[in-house]
């Protein structure tokens, strides 16, 4: 496994070599897949090309296996494998397990667990989300206590990506009741196959089942899978985020959704129409300017800086223009609204319900707008109250 | 509480909405949703026997046909409470516009089957004479006695149930109105899958060879046709202003007993004025439906036009309005296929998209309205 | 001075008699002023030409000089007044101070006031708001000490509509600085002329002088110029409006707007462009549909009923509504937007700047939207905290 | 808080930024603008001369001609200092339009007479040739050594107070940039009152003789123009975006700073999200500033010409969104004249509907983008 010193690389040479490399390595069926999160099994080849080339983890740090890419590089890596069209792989053990064990874990942590997540033998869940804590993690009730060198877990979490594909979960649970909401959180690794780990998945508006409930009844957790220090797994889970919060802004999926407008506009000959042009100019327009909004972000992290709360902005602009686009679809779509079925267009199907469907979520998930504004309310402006 | 306010002297309507309560009870919508979706039925044929029963199919028909002879009012009652409890049923096609067709048409042995099937529920005629918000007139050509008729209708509901299609077809340049049997030679089917799941079906007709009897009218007025759609719009308004109802409800109760950050999460202000919001576009729907029944219980013929436009646009933004942004109230909840939110928003935009989108019927509005 | 038992008739002939005897009288050079809020001055001849044929005051009861108009003919008379352009008059006397002495005054005010509204001697003006209290009526702080027979008042208010062509005013004070903020407020009428009343007009966006800012200084006010019950305020001022609250939901201004909007866009030829034409659209049926919801509720008005608080949401829409409309009318004025004066047409000006910045004021007063959207999810739609 | 970020390595842009809100200092911008509207003036011109003290005028002129021949980058930190103070100047017009065009002129004694002039702030030359976002040429017709000028302009700024004007005509199926001694025979004026209570004038023409040494530009390339109008128009979206920034700053200071029912308005979550919203508004049209800025100083001419039509979009909605919910949350105080809050509003309006408005901007670039 060849390592190199990619930070050191021009950016757009680091750009060519890994666009060429991805874009002869990523099977062609796989690309613009219409699922937005395909599990291991249906990515396999791709996940294990990636992780053979050593490309798997983009910023863990070299010496355990990752590439080691500063937030600019990172960024282009994101941004290719965006523009050819390849899938998101299953990445929790890439984009959350690792950076937490690599900051936080033990030694036998991370010799542990890291080469089984580059292998694909791990493959990993979170469990954050209980059904009375959904924005508000804070009074989050799954509970562990240690009894004889066991944490024993009881308690539901839900809204866990793709648990039913998964091996092992990360789960914050309550270790100690007495203390503020806030305290008293603790991170443990759980192997979902001990006894009393239960997961039901639970489908979405489009049919897919892409999320899990996840039952612990008594589940007796060894504690060397706790995760840092005990009491503390709150400041461990909102630590690990980073930089990476840029990529919740990024304008992925609106470009996407806005490249499938384009074709069926095309296709139906509204271009022609000076209504629709009017209406999709303004969508147009509202992704071009998130770009250059993502760009003056992308700017900070490129010269080493850090980026604040205000990048939040990002998220909210880019999941309201993604659904705003998806209804500018259905209303060209004109009666064929009505589908669940792909449209057809001259140029390939247009997947226009399922585009519709799934702009409903990431307004939702990742912490809601409403959430996003009360913070940028408080900690951007410093609006009182 | 959205509901539309009529007067209502004799408490007829009340007793109409109370019925199909009453019904949803022991049949709930999003139950029959779900159950038609996991087999790929287009409808519930045997709910569909139930509503004849409720004498609910056919209300509108003539009492000389065997119908009810009641008017939109009474219908109207009836599809937003149908829309309310998401039952799903292909009232507004194959029992309203239906009727309308029928009763239009001169008298004949034809007419009299079908009616009396359509009120029974035993014949399940499905009009195919519309797609895209326009008429769908298919080609047809004398062939001695028998009409011969080629083309395809898109967007037709209940066509694996129906046993016999309406069509309109062009025939020697004029327009003739013209019964179906569902299992004529040369008529065969394209599905897709629809929205909720249920099957929508493209109708292709090839040589189809259909007798002369079959003729419901003999040279259609263009108007006639037009104002059955209208009504059958305003059927669907209703349908769809029972939906927007019942989703602002689904808000607000949901809203009220979530509990976030120790408090129910209808209590902070901004889910309350968005709540506001969504209440009035449902009350604004439901008055717009109403301005449409009234109108076209006068003498007004452009005024109804224009009302009914108005009702069917109002009704379809304000059901998928309100769904969408319920969906989001619900959190995560909302995007699970197992709350009942996200099926009103899928028949919310189903019957949305069916005889004119919004942003065409307000586009014909202006138009109709300014050529004054 | 005729009188007849209007309620008796038929609406429709209501109408009739009551639009021709308007149509025949109203002076054309007064229909269809710019000017929202004209002074008594600029619109003395209508308001003396209703006040002899009997017809100034629609809703007090005839003993008292009015029509007695039922909520029904009401609306009628209403209508066919803006249908037919007339002017707004100088309407506190009429609308507010008489209902308020009609209901709660002694009769000796009624004597002396009601005649003099009647004849245009006294032009009243109203004094509710205060720097400090806009939407927060309850923390008003004018106040009034009783004294040897008289009231001495000090305080101000504020957005006191043509105070400056007022000479009376009838002011919320408190009076009572220990009981709690709703309570403690009574109701005075005072001779602006009396010393230590001093009126300053302040200029609104469009350089008018609607309204004014009005100061006490230790003003005497007789004791018998007290309306009712001392500390009972609160519950007189907001008793007062009754039915008439269905009527800042009348779609006047956005159907005026409208129509200079049409009128703009035929000149341009704008309808010839759909994306204008969608757009014209949405608003046209958004004012049509206004007109149903308004219809729903004056048909309760009509049978007799009593409107609830649910009527305010004509208000919201009707103000955001107008908003929207003056806005599109400067997208349509294209460069011409930059024009403080009236826009030509082949028909006669279209005053598009002055209708935009008019169209500022009534989402703000009257209650601003968000207290009505407050007061909505309270009082109509139960919602908890 | 909004502004533009961009790299500033030496200081200069920081330093630029600190010269014009001293300035602001001792000449409050809000109390310029009353005083001209008070007096129907078109412009300050001591103002003027002091911002040419400043150094501020031609800045863009390249140093041949005396200019600091300073980019695209430095005018704009100036343009949006100026509409953050809300200082008024046609720094657009008669400045950098000015420049670009007789940057792009070759050398000639008039040149220099109006660069000279232009910088020094005893000559005010305003451009007149655009309007409704196109290029307006009057009819020229050579008569002898002369050119006859005929046609009228619209929308031109600063006309009272101009020196000269730099026209385009059509001579001979030739485009000619020319300048204009605003005294010149023929040449009529027809005032119309601002959106700011200015005058904006209608330069009128008729039989105007214009010596040869007058021709700026002998056949102009509309390439050059238009490249010189998108500049121009960029130091507009700064302007904007300095007012966008600026009113939702003020919108912030009044919520945070207002009480009623015993808190500050910005603590209800609904004037909240509000306000949050206004933020990101401002933000973005900055950002989209620097986009621009940073494309026209790059090679690719398509990208920078899409750069520009996005930011002065942009620029034109947020500020003139901004001012209008700023006014809304000022509450009866944004609707008065005392507060300055409606005159960022007019403003907004007035330099949004100039260079082309929003909608027309927004459809350009996609009709561009497109012919890709």
């Amino acid at each position: 496994m060849m390592q190199t010193d990619w930070n050191s690389l021009p950016d757009e040479e680091f750009r060519e070599i890994f666009r060429d490399w991805v874009d002869d390595n990523c099977p062609s069926e796989l690309r613009y897949m219409r699922k937005q999160r395909p599990t291991y099994e249906e990515v396999k080849d791709w996940y294990q090309a990636l992780s053979e080339k050593g490309w798997l983890s983009p910023v863990w740090p070299v010496e355990h296996g990752g590439m080691g890419l500063n937030p600019a590089k990172h960024m282009i890596y994101v941004e290719e494998w965006a523009r050819l069209g390849c899938p998101r792989i299953p990445d929790h053990g890439i984009g959350l397990v690792g950076p937490l064990l690599i900051q936080y874990g033990t030694a036998e942590q991370k010799a542990e667990f890291l080469p089984k997540i580059l292998s694909g033998e791990h493959m990993w869940c979170q469990g954050y989300s209980e059904p009375n804590a959904g924005s508000d993690l804070a009074s989050l009730r799954t509970s562990a206590v240690l009894e004889d060198g066991h944490f024993v877990v009881n308690g539901q979490k839900i809204w866990t990506t793709l648990a039913h594909c998964a091996n092992w979960i990360f789960v914050l649970v309550r270790t100690d009741k007495e203390a503020k909401p806030q305290r008293g959180i603790s991170v443990l690794l759980v192997d979902m196959s001990l006894p009393g780990v239960t997961v039901r998945p639970i489908a979405n508006l489009r049919g897919e089942k892409d999320f899990c409930e996840v039952f612990f009844d008594s589940v007796k957790v060894p504690a060397h899978r706790l995760v840092g220090e005990v009491n503390q797994g709150w400041t461990l889970a909102k630590s690990v985020l980073g930089h990476e919060r840029i990529f919740l802004g990024a304008p992925t999926r609106p470009e996407y959704a806005l490249g499938r407008l384009e074709k069926l506009a095309t296709s139906r000959g509204a271009f022609d129409d000076p209504a629709f042009l009017s209406r999709y100019a303004k969508l147009r327009l509202d992704l071009y300017d998130l770009g250059s909004s993502f760009e003056r972000f992308a700017k900070i992290l490129r010269s080493g800086g850090e980026l604040g709360a205000d990048v939040s902005m990002l998220k909210i602009f880019n999941t309201e223009l993604y659904q705003r686009i998806t209804e500018e679809m259905l209303m060209l779509a004109g009666e064929e609204s009505r589908y669940n079925d792909d449209l057809e267009t001259e140029n390939g199907d247009v997947d226009a319900m399922n585009l519709f469907l799934d702009s409903r979520a990431p307004a939702i998930f990742g912490g809601s707008n409403e959430i996003q504004r009360n913070i940028l309310a408080k900690a951007v402006l410093g609006l009182p109250g | 509480m959205p509901q539309m306010v009529m007067d209502d002297e004799d408490g007829e309507l009340a007793m109409l909405r109370d019925s199909v309560a009453a019904f949803a009870e022991n049949r709930p919508g999003p139950k029959t949703v779900r159950a038609l979706r996991g087999d790929h039925r287009d409808m519930d044929t045997a709910q569909w026997t139930e509503m004849a029963e409720a004498g609910w199919l056919g209300l509108m028909l003539p009492e000389e046909l065997g119908g009810a002879g009641l008017g939109i009012r009474h219908q109207a009652i009836i599809s937003e409470a149908l829309g309310r409890a998401l039952i799903p049923s292909p009232m507004t096609t194959a029992s309203v516009l239906s009727s309308l067709l029928l009763a239009a048409a001169p008298d004949s042995a034809e007419r009299s089957r079908l009616a009396e099937g359509l009120i029974a529920g035993s014949a399940i005629v499905v009009p195919a004479i519309e797609a895209n918000g326009h008429l769908v007139r298919l080609n047809g050509r004398r062939e001695g006695n028998v009409i011969r008729l080629d083309g395809h209708i898109e967007f037709v509901e209940a066509a694996h149930s129906a046993t016999d299609f309406i069509v309109l077809a062009e025939v020697d340049g004029k327009t003739l109105l013209l019964s179906l049997p569902s299992d004529c030679t040369g008529l065969s089917r394209a599905d897709k899958e629809g929205v909720e799941g249920t099957p929508l079906s493209i109708l292709v007709l090839e040589g189809c060879r259909v007798a002369p009897e079959k003729c419901l009218i003999d040279g259609a007025d263009a108007k006639t046709v037009a104002k059955a759609i209208d009504l059958a719009r305003v059927a669907a308004s209703a349908e769809l202003s029972g939906i927007a109802s019942r989703a602002f409800e689904m808000a607000r109760e949901y809203t009220v007993n979530r509990v976030q950050f120790g408090k129910p999460i209808a209590s902070f202000q901004v889910i309350q004025h968005r709540l506001v919001d969504l209440w009035s576009e449902a009350e604004m729907a439901a008055a717009a439906v109403v301005n449409a029944i009234e109108f076209l219980e006068g003498e007004d013929e452009k005024a109804s036009r224009l009302a009914v436009l108005a009702a069917k646009a109002r009704a379809s933004d304000a059901a998928s309005l309100i769904a969408r942004r319920a969906i989001h109230l619900y959190g995560a909840m909302g995007f699970t296929d197992e709350s009942d939110i996200g099926l009103y928003l899928k028949r919310a935009i189903n019957l949305g998209g069916m005889l004119g989108q919004a942003e065409q019927l307000r586009r014909q509005f202006v138009i109709e309205e300014r050529a004054a």
